[in-house]
C-alpha cells in the first residue's frame, strides 16, 4: 500500500510532461487527460486515506522510501516519502479541490488556443504541491515549495502576451524567492545543528539544542512562510497574482498552494514550540495580515482582488492559530480545509460572474445578477456565509475555535490577539457583505456601462475570442463550471460541522501535531456570542453603506485610508519606490563601475605603459652623438656601480 | 602497459583538428562531419574512459600513462585521472559536438578566414605544407580551431604533471584566440569594421588578460622547480612526487615561498575562472564571439582554472591555500553578488549571461575554498552542471540572436507567441541558470552554500542572496525577450529547426535527469573531493547535536 | 720617472678623445677623437708593459695600431661615400632613422 | 728592470718573436682544432681572389658556391670536433692559450655556422627585387661606391653590377665571430671583435634600397662601434696593468691571488684594485655594446632598421650569439674571482634591458625596428641567464641563442617578402590584413612572434623557461619576475601584430608578398622548423647544451 504513495506525484507529472512535450496533437484530449490524471491522484489519495483509517491512530504515518537523492559525505538527502494525518489532509484537500478546479477549467478555458499547455502546469502544480506535502525531509519539501512557486509563475502569466501579466508573474516568484532563501538557510541550519533535515530526527533532536538555535530556524521557516503565504511584508504578490486565470487564482492562490506557510509551520511545530520568540514572531505576523488583507479587501473594487485580500486576511487567521502551539495547529488545518471549499468556492463563483459579463472584474459595474446566474449566485451565498462564520456553516467553526485559542493564549498577549481576531471577523463580515451586495444585488449598473472603465484591468483575452465589447448579457455558466461550484458548496456548509462534532477533526490531527485546549479566559459561548455580535456589526455597516444607496459605477475618492488601501497600502508604492528604483540605480552605477573602475585599470595600465614607451622612444632621437653620451653614461654609471659594489 | 586512453582522446580531436584544416574549401559540409564525427568519437572514448574509472580505487589517479619527456626540465609526460578530472573530461568530450553542432553554420563565408593559417600554426604543421592549400577555409579553421581546443582542453584536465599541465594551459589560449578575434556572429549593432574592431579588442584582451596570468604563473612554476630542485636534488614537477615528498617531509617548502607560489598560480586560475575583479575580459569575450564559442569559452575553456584551483593550488600549497582562504572567499562573494547585479543591468543578451557566468563562478570558487566535502563536491558539480546549463541557454540564446541578428534585448519581445519551443527550451535554460530544484544546478549550488554555511555562516548567508537576484535577472530576461506584445521583426520568426533541437533536447534532458538523479556523478567526484580534503587536511565541521546519536540515546 | 704618470696622460688623453667624439658635430673629427682614444690605449699598454717588464702590451700597441688603420679604411670609405651623397659630413645631418 | 723580460713572465704567443733567434721556439698551432676558424677564413680569402679574377657574371655562382662550402664545411669540422669530445674530456686552450676549444666554444660556433649558413641563402636571393634591365638583383647595392640615384648607380644598374663582395665579407664576419666566441685572452678577443665587426660595418652600407638610411646606419654602427671598441681597449689596457698579462687564465689566477711568484710590480698594481675593477667594468661595456644591452643598445634599432634586410638578420642572429659567447667567457672564466661585484651590476643592466626593450617596443611603427627592440628585449632574458653563473646558466644561455637566433633569422627573412614599390614595406600600418592576403607568410610570421612571446610549444617558450629555471636556481628570483612581467609587456605588441595581419581590413595599397626562391624559402623553412622541434621535443639540445656547459681554464 505504501508503494502507492510515489503515485499521488507520479500521475500528475505524468499528466504534465506528456501534455507540455505533447505538442499541438492532444489539442484536442489534452484537459481530459489532465482531469483524469488528477481525479486518478485523487482516488489514490482516497485510497490511502481508507487504509490510514485502519490503522491505529498512532501508528497511521506511512513512509516510501524511492533512492539516496544527494549523497556526499556526510550531507544525505533521499527522495522518500511521509504520509501521516497531517499530509494526508492536505492531499486529500489539493486532489480534492484541483480535480474540481481541472473540470472548471475545462469549460473556464474553452475558448483558448493554449488550454492543453494550461492543463499541463495545472497538472504540473499538482505534482509540486503534493510532493511538497508528502515529502519526508526539508529538502524535497524545499523542491516541492520551489514547484509550485513555478507552477504558479507559469499559470499567473499564462497569458503572457499581456506585459500585466508577464510582470505579475515575475514579481510572484521574486518575492517567492526571497522567502526561500528563508526555507534554504533553516535547512543549512538544521544541517549544520542536527547534520540532517529529515522531518523525524529533526523534530526529535529539538529538545537537544540551544533555544537561540530553534529561533533562528523558526524565523527562516516564518520568513519562509511568508513569502509563500503572502503574510506581511511579502504579501504584496498576491493582488497581482489574480492578473491569472480565475482557476488558478482560486486552486493556487485561494485554496492550497498559499496555505503551503501554514503547513510548514504546523509540520516544524517541534521547533516552534521550543521558540517561544519565533512563536511570538509568527502570531505577529498573522495578526497583522488578518487586518491588513482585510483592509484591503475592503477597498478594492476589483473582485478578484477583493477576495485576494480576504484570502490574505483568512491565511493570516491561520499563521496566527499555527504560532499559537499546540492550541492553535489543528484549528490552523481545520481552518484551512474549511477556506480551502469556501474561498474556492467564491472565486469560482467570481470567475462564473466574470464569464458572464464579458469578463468585466469591477464590482461597481455589476449589480442585481442573482436573477441572471441563480446558480453561481447561490453557490456564491453559500461561501459567503461560510466566510463570515454564519452560525452552523464551516467557517464559523474553524473561525470560532481559532477566536477561542487566541484567547486561550493567555494573557495580555491573549486578550490582544482574541480581540485583533473578532475585530477580523467583523471586516470580513463587512467586506464579504459589500462583496455580495455590489454583485448580486441592487440596480443592474452594467446596463448602460458598455465600454469596460479605463481603469479597470484588461481583461483575459477569452474576451477577445467572443470579440464583443458591447453591452453584457449576463448568463448562467456551463455545467462544466457549475458543477464544481456546486461541490464546493456543499463544502463549505457541511465540512465545518462535519469536521467539528466530537471534536474528529482534533483527533485525526492530534498524533501528529498534538493539541491542548489552553485556559481561556472567556467561555467559549462568550466567544461564540462575541462572535456572532461582531458579524451582525460588520454586516449591518456593510448593508447601510452598500444595500440601502445606490452604488456609483466610478468609484469615488474615498477616505484615505480607502485610497492606500486600493494601493495594497502603499506597499507597492514602497516596493516601487525603494527596491526597483533603488535597484535600477544600483545596478546602472555598478555597470558604469565596472565599465570605468575594474576595466579601467586594465585599460589604464596599458595606455601608461603606452606612454611611458612614448615618451622613453623620444630619447631615439637619430642624432649619433646623443647615443655616444648614453654609452658614455651608462659606462661611467658602470663603473661606479663596480666601485661601489666594492666599497660597501 | 594498456591502450593509453588517455592520449588517444586528446589525440583524436587533434587529428581530427588537421583534417579537417587539411579539407579543400569547397566541401565545407564534409569537413563539418567530419569534425562531428571526430568529436563524437571522442565522447565514445570519454564513455570507455567513465567506465574503466573505479570510483572505489584506492590509488588518487587512475589509467595513468608517464613517459619521459624534458628531463633537463624536470618535466615528464604523466597523464593521470580522478574522479574530478574524469568527470570534466567528461562534460568537455559531451559539450563540444553539441558546441559543434551548433555552430553547423556559423563560420560559413563571409567570415573572416584568420583561421585558416592559423590553425596551420596551432596545428604547428610545417609551413611548405601550406602551400599545397592556399584559399581560404574558414568553416573548416573555425571546426578545427574549437577541436584543437578541444585536445588541449581535455589534456590539461589529464595532466599530473605542472609543466605539462601549464603548457596545454597557456597553449590552449592561441586557438581560443583567434576563435574569439576570427569569427563573430554578425548581430553587432555596430558597422562591420567597428563590430571587427570590437572583436579583435576582445580577442586581445582575452590573450592579454590570460597571458600575464600565464606568466605570472609561469614564474611560481620556474620557482617551484627551484624549491623542489633544491630538497629534493634534481627538480620535479610531478602532482605524486612532491605529494610524496611533502608527505615524507624530504621536501619543506618555507612558509613564504609557498604563499608566493601559491599566489602565483592562484592568479592564473583567478583569470581564467575568472573572479572578480579579473573578470572584465569574459563580457567582452563572450559577448562579440558566436555563441558557440562563447559556449566553449565559459562552460569548457574556464573550467580548467576552477579545476586547476582544486587540483593544483589545494594539493601543491594546502598551507597557503588555507592562509589564503578568507580573502578568497571574499572575492567569491563579491563575484557572486557583483556577477548578478551586472547581469540585471546589461542591455546585450550574451553579456547578461557572461556576468551571469562570473556570479556562478564565484560559486565554483567558493565551494572549493569554503574546504568542506559538502562544498568542494558541489563545486565540481557545479563545474559540470554549469557547463550544461549554460550552454544550453547560450545555444538557445544564439539561435534566437541568429534569428533577429540582434544582441538586444530590446530588439525582443512576445518571442513565445511565434516561437513557443525556442521560448521553452530558452525558460528551461533560463531556469537551470537561476538553480530551481528538480534542475541540475540546484544541487551543486546548495551543496557549495551548505558547504560554506557549514564552516562560514555568514558568507553562507551573503552568498545566499545570489539566488534571488538569479532569478532576477533570469525572469527579467525571459519577460523582455519572450513575453508580451509581438515585438516588430519579430514576426513569423521561425521555431527551432530538427538541427537545433537535436542540440538543446538532450541538454535539457541531462539537465532534468542530473537535478532528479546525481548519484552517479556524486559518487565518482566524492572520494576524490575526500583524498583532497584530506590533503589539505581538513575535518567537515560537526554537527553540534547529531540527530543519529539522539536517536540512539532514545 | 714614475711610469704612473704616463697612465694619467693617457686617461687624461682617453677622456679628451671621448669628449670629442661627444661633442664634435663632423664624422672626421669624430673618427679623430676616437683614434685619439686608441693611442691613449697604446699609451697605456706600452706603460704597463714598461711596468711589468714583459712585451705583451708593446705587443698589444702594435696589433692596436694595425687594428686603427683598418679602421681608418672601413671608416674613411664609409664617411666618404655618405659625404658623397649628401655632401656634409656632419654625423648629426646623418638621422633620418630616429624614435 | 730589464727590458729583456725574463721567459717565465713571457709565454704568450704574441711575445714569442721577442725571442732572441738562437733560442727561437716555433709555436706549435693546433690547425686541426682550429679547424672551423680557417677554413672559413680561407673561404674568404677565396672569396677575394674570386672577385680579383672571375668575370663579373660568374661571381655570383663560385661566392655562393665557396661561402656555402666554406661554411658547411667549418660546421662539419666543429661537429667533427665534438664527437672527438673536444668539447668535454679533451676541452683545451690551443694556439699557445690564444684559443680555446671547449664545449661552449664549440656549441657556440656550430650555432653561427648553422645561422651563417641560413644566413648566406638570404644574402643570394635574388628573385624578391623586380628584375631590373633583364638581370636578377639581391637585395645589395649595385655599386656601393655610385651616389644614390646618381648617374653611376643608373648606369651600375643598366650594366646589371652586383655586389657580390658581400660573401667575403659575410665569411670574414663569421670568421672573427668563431675566434670571438672561443677567444682566451683579451688581445685575440680585441682583434676577433674587430674582425667581425669591420665587415659588418660595410654590409650596412650596401643597401640597394634607401642607400640613404643604409650609409646612416653604417656610419653610426662604425662610430658607435669604434667609441665601444676603444672603451674595450682601455679596459683591456686597464687589466693587462692589474695583472701583467692579457691571458684569461693568467688574469684569473691574479685575481684569485693564486699565482706562483710575485713580482714587486706585481704586487703593486694587484694592491690596486682600482684598475681591475674599473677595467672589468670597461671591456664588460665593450661585449655589452655588441650584446645591445641597455643603456648601450641604441645603434640597435637605427642599424637594424637601416642595413639591409639579410644583413639585419645575420647581425641579429650572429652577433648575438658570439657577443654573448665572449660575455660568458669573460664572465666565467675571467671574472668569477669578481662574481660579488659585477653580479649586482650586471643585474641592474638585465632588469632595465628587458624592461627598457619590452616597453619601447610597444609604440613602434616599424616591423624592423620592432624586431630591434625585442631582440634588445631578448638580450636582457639572456643577461638573466648569465647571471645565474652556474652551469645550468650556461647550458641555458646556450640553448637560448641557439633557439632565439633561428627565430629571428625566419623572422627577418619575412620580413624581406612584404614589398612594395618602394622596396620592402617595413611600416607596420602596411602589414594590416596581411594575413588574410597571403595565409602562409601570415601564418609563419605568426609563429615566429608567438615565439619571440614565448608561447609554449615553441623555442621561445623552452628557452624562456631554461633561462628562468637557471636564475631562480641562481638565487636571482627577482629577476625572473622582472622577466615574466617584461614578457607580458612584450606579449603586448606581438599580439598587436598578429592583430593586425588577421583581424584588420587589408588595405588596398598595400604591399605584395613577392615569392621567394628556394634559398629564402628554406631559411624560413628551417627557421619555422628549428622553432618547432626545439619547442616540441628540446631535450635532445637541452642536453647538448648542458654537455657544453663546461669552460676550460
Amino acid at each position: 500500500m505504501e508503494n502507492l504513495i510515489g503515485w499521488l506525484v507520479a500521475a500528475p507529472l505524468l499528466g504534465a510532461a506528456v501534455l507540455l512535450c505533447g505538442g499541438k496533437r492532444l489539442d484536442r484530449l489534452g484537459h481530459w487527460l489532465g482531469t483524469l490524471l488528477a481525479a486518478a491522484s485523487f482516488v489514490i489519495g482516497a485510497v490511502l486515506f481508507l487504509d490510514m483509517l485502519g490503522e491505529d491512530e498512532h501508528h497511521r504515518a506511512m513512509h516510501q522510501h524511492l533512492f539516496s537523492w544527494i549523497p556526499v559525505g556526510g550531507f544525505q538527502a533521499d527522495v522518500a516519502f511521509q504520509l501521516d494525518q497531517l499530509s494526508m489532509t492536505f492531499v486529500l484537500l489539493i486532489t480534492g479541490v484541483g480535480t474540481l478546479i481541472h473540470i472548471y477549467s475545462i469549460g473556464y478555458m474553452e475558448h483558448d488556443e493554449r488550454r492543453r499547455r494550461f492543463f499541463g502546469y495545472l497538472n504540473l502544480f499538482l505534482a509540486a504541491m503534493l510532493l511538497l506535502v508528502i515529502a519526508d525531509n526539508y529538502l524535497l519539501l524545499y523542491v516541492g515549495w520551489e514547484g509550485v512557486g513555478l507552477a504558479s509563475y507559469l499559470l499567473i502569466g499564462f497569458w503572457q502576451h499581456k506585459p500585466s501579466a508577464a510582470t505579475a508573474a515575475k514579481k510572484a516568484f521574486l518575492v517567492n524567492r526571497v522567502g526561500d532563501v528563508g526555507l534554504s538557510i533553516a535547512i543549512m541550519l538544521m544541517f549544520t545543528t542536527f547534520g540532517t533535515f529529515t522531518f523525524g530526527p529533526v523534530l526529535e533532536a529539538t529538545g537537544e539544542t540551544s533555544e537561540g538555535k530553534l529561533t533562528a530556524i523558526g524565523l527562516m521557516l516564518l520568513l519562509a512562510a511568508c513569502g509563500k503565504s503572502a503574510q506581511v511584508p511579502l504579501q504584496s504578490w498576491l493582488g497581482d497574482a489574480m492578473e491569472g486565470p480565475t482557476p488558478v487564482s482560486a486552486l493556487i492562490h485561494a485554496a492550497t498552494m498559499v496555505t503551503a506557510g501554514v503547513y510548514l509551520i504546523t509540520r516544524s511545530g517541534a521547533i516552534f514550540n521550543a521558540a517561544p520568540d519565533a512563536q511570538t514572531a509568527v502570531v505577529t505576523v498573522g495578526a497583522v495580515t488578518l487586518i491588513f488583507g482585510a483592509i484591503i479587501g475592503c477597498a478594492k473594487d476589483d473582485i478578484k482582488k477583493a477576495l485576494a485580500g480576504s484570502t490574505m486576511s483568512q491565511i493570516g487567521y491561520m499563521i496566527l492559530a499555527a504560532g499559537l502551539g499546540p492550541i492553535g495547529y489543528v484549528f490552523a488545518i481545520m481552518h484551512l480545509v474549511t477556506h480551502g471549499f469556501f474561498k474556492a468556492g467564491l472565486f469560482l463563483g467570481a470567475g462564473s460572474v466574470m464569464h458572464g459579463m464579458n469578463d468585466e472584474v469591477d464590482m461597481r459595474k455589476y449589480g442585481g445578477l442573482r436573477k441572471y446566474m441563480p446558480i453561481t449566485f447561490i453557490t456564491f451565498g453559500l461561501g459567503y456565509l461560510a466566510i463570515i462564520g454564519f452560525p452552523g456553516l464551516s467557517g464559523f467553526f474553524s473561525k470560532d475555535k481559532i477566536i477561542e485559542a487566541a484567547f486561550a493564549k493567555g494573557g495580555t498577549e491573549g486578550w490582544i490577539l482574541g480581540l485583533t481576531t473578532l475585530l477580523g471577523a467583523a471586516i470580513t463580515a463587512y467586506y464579504m457583505t459589500r462583496v455580495m451586495l455590489l454583485t448580486f444585488f441592487g440596480e443592474e449598473r452594467w446596463r448602460n456601462a458598455a465600454t469596460r472603465s479605463p481603469n479597470a484591468p484588461s481583461a483575459e483575452p477569452a474576451a477577445e475570442t467572443r470579440g464583443e465589447h458591447a453591452e453584457p448579457h449576463p448568463h448562467e455558466s456551463p455545467k462544466s463550471m457549475t458543477i464544481p461550484m456546486i461541490v464546493l458548496a456543499f463544502g463549505s456548509v457541511f465540512a465545518g460541522g462535519l469536521f467539528s462534532v466530537g471534536d474528529r477533526f482534533v483527533h485525526w490531527l492530534e498524533p501528529v501535531t498534538g493539541h491542548d485546549h489552553g485556559d481561556s479566559p472567556l467561555s467559549a459561548t462568550t466567544v461564540t456570542l462575541s462572535t456572532v455580535a461582531v458579524l451582525i456589526v460588520g454586516v449591518s455597516l456593510a448593508w447601510a453603506q452598500y444595500g440601502r444607496k445606490p452604488v456609483p459605477v466610478v468609484a469615488p475618492r474615498g477616505s484615505l485610508l480607502t485610497r492606500a488601501a486600493r494601493r495594497d497600502l502603499l506597499q507597492d508604492d514602497f516596493n516601487h519606490v525603494v527596491l526597483v528604483r533603488g535597484g535600477e540605480h544600483l545596478t546602472r552605477s555598478l555597470v558604469y563601475v565596472d565599465h570605468k573602475l575594474v576595466d579601467g585599470v586594465v585599460n589604464g595600465t596599458a595606455a601608461s605603459v603606452g606612454g611611458l614607451s612614448g615618451r622613453l622612444r623620444r630619447l631615439q632621437n637619430g642624432y649619433a652623438r646623443s647615443y655616444a653620451v648614453s654609452m658614455f653614461g651608462g659606462t661611467a654609471v658602470l663603473i661606479a656601480a663596480t666601485l661601489l659594489m666594492r666599497a660597501v | 602497459m594498456s591502450f593509453p586512453l588517455l592520449t588517444a582522446m586528446a589525440v583524436v580531436p587533434a587529428v581530427g583538428a588537421l583534417v579537417t584544416a587539411a579539407i579543400p574549401a569547397a566541401q565545407r559540409t564534409t569537413a563539418k562531419w567530419v569534425a562531428l564525427l571526430f568529436s563524437l568519437v571522442t565522447l565514445v572514448l570519454a564513455a570507455v574512459t567513465l567506465v574503466r574509472f573505479d570510483p572505489d580505487s584506492e590509488d588518487a589517479y587512475q589509467l595513468t600513462e608517464s613517459h619521459a619527456w624534458i628531463a633537463d626540465f624536470g618535466v615528464r609526460y604523466e597523464l593521470g585521472v580522478d574522479g574530478i578530472a574524469v568527470v570534466l573530461v567528461a562534460l568537455t568530450a559531451l559539450l563540444i559536438p553539441f558546441v559543434i553542432l551548433a555552430g553547423w553554420n556559423d563560420a560559413d563565408p563571409p567570415a573572416s578566414s584568420v583561421h585558416d593559417k592559423h590553425d596551420k600554426h596551432v596545428k604547428h604543421e610545417a609551413a611548405d605544407e601550406v602551400v599545397t592549400q592556399g584559399r581560404w577555409r574558414p568553416t573548416q579553421g573555425f571546426f578545427a580551431l574549437i577541436l584543437m581546443v578541444e585536445a588541449m582542453v581535455i589534456l590539461s584536465f589529464e595532466a599530473t604533471d605542472v609543466f605539462l599541465f601549464y603548457v596545454f594551459f597557456e597553449a590552449m589560449l592561441i586557438p581560443m584566440y583567434f576563435l574569439i578575434g576570427g569569427f563573430g556572429d554578425r548581430a553587432g549593432q555596430l558597422s562591420e569594421e567597428e563590430t571587427a574592431t570590437q572583436r579583435s579588442y576582445a580577442a586581445v584582451k582575452f590573450l592579454l588578460y590570460n597571458l600575464a596570468g600565464g606568466l605570472i604563473m609561469l614564474a611560481a612554476v620556474v620557482g617551484l622547480y627551484a624549491v623542489t630542485a633544491d630538497d629534493l636534488g634534481t627538480g620535479t614537477f610531478s602532482l605524486q612526487q612532491i605529494a610524496e615528498a611533502r608527505a615524507s617531509g624530504q621536501l619543506d617548502i618555507s612558509t613564504n615561498t609557498e604563499r608566493l607560489l601559491f599566489l602565483g598560480f592562484f592568479f592564473a586560475f583567478a583569470v581564467k575562472a575568472p573572479l572578480w575583479p579579473l573578470h572584465t575580459w569574459l563580457p567582452n569575450a563572450m559577448g562579440e564571439s558566436t555563441t558557440p564559442v562563447a559556449v566553449l569559452i565559459t562552460a569548457v575553456v574556464d573550467k580548467v582554472g576552477t579545476f586547476a584551483m582544486l587540483r593544483f593550488c589545494l594539493q601543491l600549497f594546502p598551507e597557503a591555500s588555507k592562509w589564503a582562504t578568507p580573502v578568497i572567499l571574499v572575492l567569491a562573494v563579491i563575484s557572486i553578488i557583483y556577477g548578478a547585479l551586472l547581469a540585471v543591468g546589461q542591455r546585450d543578451i550574451k553579456r547578461l549571461v557572461a556576468y551571469a557566468s562570473i556570479s556562478h563562478f564565484g560559486f565554483i570558487i567558493l565551494g572549493i575554498f569554503a574546504m568542506t566535502s559538502q562544498g568542494q563536491n558541489g563545486a565540481t558539480l557545479y563545474m559540470v552542471n554549469h557547463g550544461i546549463s549554460t550552454a544550453a541557454l547560450m545555444l538557445v540564446a544564439g539561435f534566437l540572436i541568429s534569428r533577429r541578428g540582434s544582441r538586444l534585448i530590446a530588439d525582443y519581445g512576445g518571442v513565445q507567441k511565434v516561437a513557443p519551443v525556442l521560448a521553452g527550451t530558452f525558460l528551461i535554460g533560463g531556469l537551470a541558470t537561476l538553480s530551481l530544484p528538480g534542475l541540475a544546478p540546484f544541487i551543486s549550488e546548495f551543496l557549495v552554500l551548505v558547504g560554506t554555511f557549514s564552516r562560514y555562516p555568514a558568507i553562507g548567508i551573503i552568498a545566499t542572496v545570489g539566488i534571488v537576484l538569479a532569478a532576477l535577472y533570469v525572469l527579467v530576461l525571459y519577460q523582455r525577450t519572450m513575453t508580451g506584445p509581438v515585438k516588430a521583426g519579430i514576426e513569423g520568426m521561425p521555431d527551432l529547426k530538427a538541427r537545433e533541437l537535436t542540440v538543446v533536447v538532450p541538454l535539457i534532458a541531462l539537465l532534468v535527469f542530473l537535478g532528479v538523479y546525481p548519484k552517479p556523478v556524486t559518487d565518482m567526484i566524492d572520494p576524490a573531493v575526500g583524498r583532497t580534503l584530506s590533503v589539505v587536511d581538513k575535518q567537515d565541521p560537526k554537527p553540534d547535536v547529531p540527530a543519529q546519536d539522539v536517536e540512539a540515546a532514545k | 720617472m714614475n711610469p704612473v704618470n704616463y697612465l694619467y696622460l693617457a686617461a687624461l688623453l682617453f677622456t679628451i678623445g671621448a669628449t670629442g667624439v661627444l661633442l664634435r658635430r663632423n664624422a672626421i673629427v669624430v673618427f679623430m677623437c676616437i683614434e685619439l682614444m686608441l693611442n691613449a690605449c697604446n699609451l697605456a699598454f706600452v706603460t704597463f708593459s714598461r711596468m711589468h717588464g714583459n712585451l705583451d702590451g708593446q705587443i698589444m700597441a702594435f696589433f692596436t695600431m694595425v687594428v686603427a688603420a683598418a679602421e681608418v679604411v672601413i671608416g674613411l670609405a664609409i664617411i666618404v661615400s655618405i659625404f658623397r651623397s649628401r655632401h656634409s659630413a656632419s654625423v648629426d645631418d646623418a638621422s633620418l632613422m630616429k624614435l | 728592470m730589464s727590458a729583456v723580460a725574463d721567459p717565465v713572465t713571457v709565454h704568450s704567443l704574441w711575445t714569442m718573436a721577442a725571442e732572441s733567434p738562437d733560442k727561437f721556439k716555433a709555436p706549435d698551432i693546433e690547425y686541426g682544432q682550429l679547424s672551423p676558424t680557417l677554413i672559413v677564413l680561407g673561404a674568404a680569402i677565396i672569396g677575394v681572389l674570386i672577385e680579383a679574377l672571375l668575370p663579373r657574371k660568374a661571381r655570383y655562382g663560385a661566392q655562393l658556391f665557396t661561402s656555402v662550402i666554406g661554411v658547411a664545411a667549418a660546421f662539419a669540422a666543429v661537429i667533427g670536433l665534438a664527437v672527438g669530445d673536444y668539447g668535454t674530456s679533451k676541452a683545451r686552450v690551443a694556439a699557445e692559450g690564444a684559443i680555446a676549444v671547449d664545449g661552449p666554444a664549440l656549441f657556440l660556433q656550430g650555432t653561427i655556422l648553422l645561422v651563417s649558413l641560413v644566413a648566406v641563402f638570404t644574402f643570394a636571393e635574388r628573385r624578391l627585387d623586380p628584375v631590373a634591365h633583364g638581370n636578377h638583383v639581391d637585395s645589395f647595392a649595385a655599386q656601393a661606391a655610385a651616389v644614390p640615384g646618381g648617374e653611376g648607380e643608373k648606369e651600375a644598374i643598366k650594366a646589371g653590377f652586383t655586389t657580390t663582395e658581400v660573401f667575403p665579407l659575410l665569411l670574414f664576419a663569421v670568421g672573427g665571430m668563431l675566434v670571438f666566441t672561443s677567444a682566451n685572452d683579451l688581445l685575440t678577443l680585441f682583434i676577433a671583435l674587430e674582425v667581425f665587426s669591420l665587415p659588418l660595418y660595410v654590409l650596412c652600407a650596401l643597401a640597394r634600397r634607401q642607400r640613404l638610411m643604409s650609409q646612416e646606419a653604417a656610419v653610426k654602427y662604425f662610430l658607435l662601434g669604434a667609441f665601444s671598441s676603444a672603451f674595450l681597449l682601455f679596459g683591456i689596457a686597464l687589466l693587462y696593468g692589474y695583472a701583467g698579462s692579457v691571458t684569461y687564465g693568467r688574469i684569473a689566477d691574479v685575481v684569485d691571488g693564486e699565482v706562483a711568484e710575485i713580482t714587486p710590480a706585481l704586487a703593486q698594481t694587484m694592491g690596486n684594485d682600482a684598475l681591475l675593477l674599473i677595467g672589468g667594468a670597461m671591456v664588460l661595456m665593450g661585449l655589452l655594446f655588441k650584446v645591445g644591452a641597455v643603456p648601450f643598445h641604441m645603434w640597435t634599432p637605427d642599424v637594424y632598421q637601416g642595413a639591409p634586410t639579410p644583413v639585419t638578420g645575420f647581425m641579429a642572429a650572429a652577433t648575438k650569439v658570439a657577443a654573448f659567447g665572449a660575455l660568458l667567457r669573460l664572465l666565467y672564466v675571467v671574472l668569477p674571482g669578481l662574481r660579488w661585484d659585477w653580479r649586482p651590476v650586471m643585474y641592474g643592466v638585465a632588469i632595465v634591458t628587458m624592461l627598457g626593450g619590452a616597453i619601447v617596443a610597444v609604440t613602434q611603427t616599424d616591423v624592423k625596428r620592432l624586431l630591434a627592440y625585442s631582440s634588445i628585449a631578448h638580450g636582457g632574458f639572456i643577461l638573466a641567464g648569465v647571471i645565474a653563473t652556474n652551469k645550468q646558466g650556461v647550458s641555458a644561455v646556450l640553448f637560448y641563442l641557439g633557439a632565439y637566433s633561428f627565430v629571428t633569422l625566419g623572422a627577418f627573412s619575412v620580413v624581406t617578402l612584404v614589398r612594395d614599390a618602394g622596396g620592402e614595406a617595413t611600416h607596420l600600418s602596411k602589414w594590416a590584413g596581411l594575413g588574410r592576403r597571403s595565409p602562409l607568410v601570415g601564418a609563419v610570421f605568426a609563429i615566429f612572434l608567438l615565439a619571440f612571446a614565448g608561447i609554449p610549444l615553441t623555442s621561445g617558450f623552452a628557452g624562456k623557461f631554461a633561462v628562468f629555471k637557471a636564475a631562480a636556481e641562481g638565487g636571482a628570483g627577482a629577476l625572473v619576475v622582472v622577466g615574466v612581467v617584461s614578457s607580458a609587456v612584450a606579449a603586448f605588441f606581438y599580439i598587436r601584430v598578429i592583430v593586425l595581419m588577421f583581424f584588420s581590413e587589408p588595405r588596398a595599397d598595400g604591399p605584395t608578398v613577392a615569392v621567394p626562391s628556394i634559398l629564402t624559402s628554406s631559411a624560413i623553412a628551417i627557421g619555422v622548423a628549428v622553432t618547432l622541434v626545439l619547442g616540441i621535443a628540446p631535450q635532445y639540445f637541452l642536453e647538448l647544451a648542458g654537455d657544453a656547459g663546461v669552460f676550460v681554464r
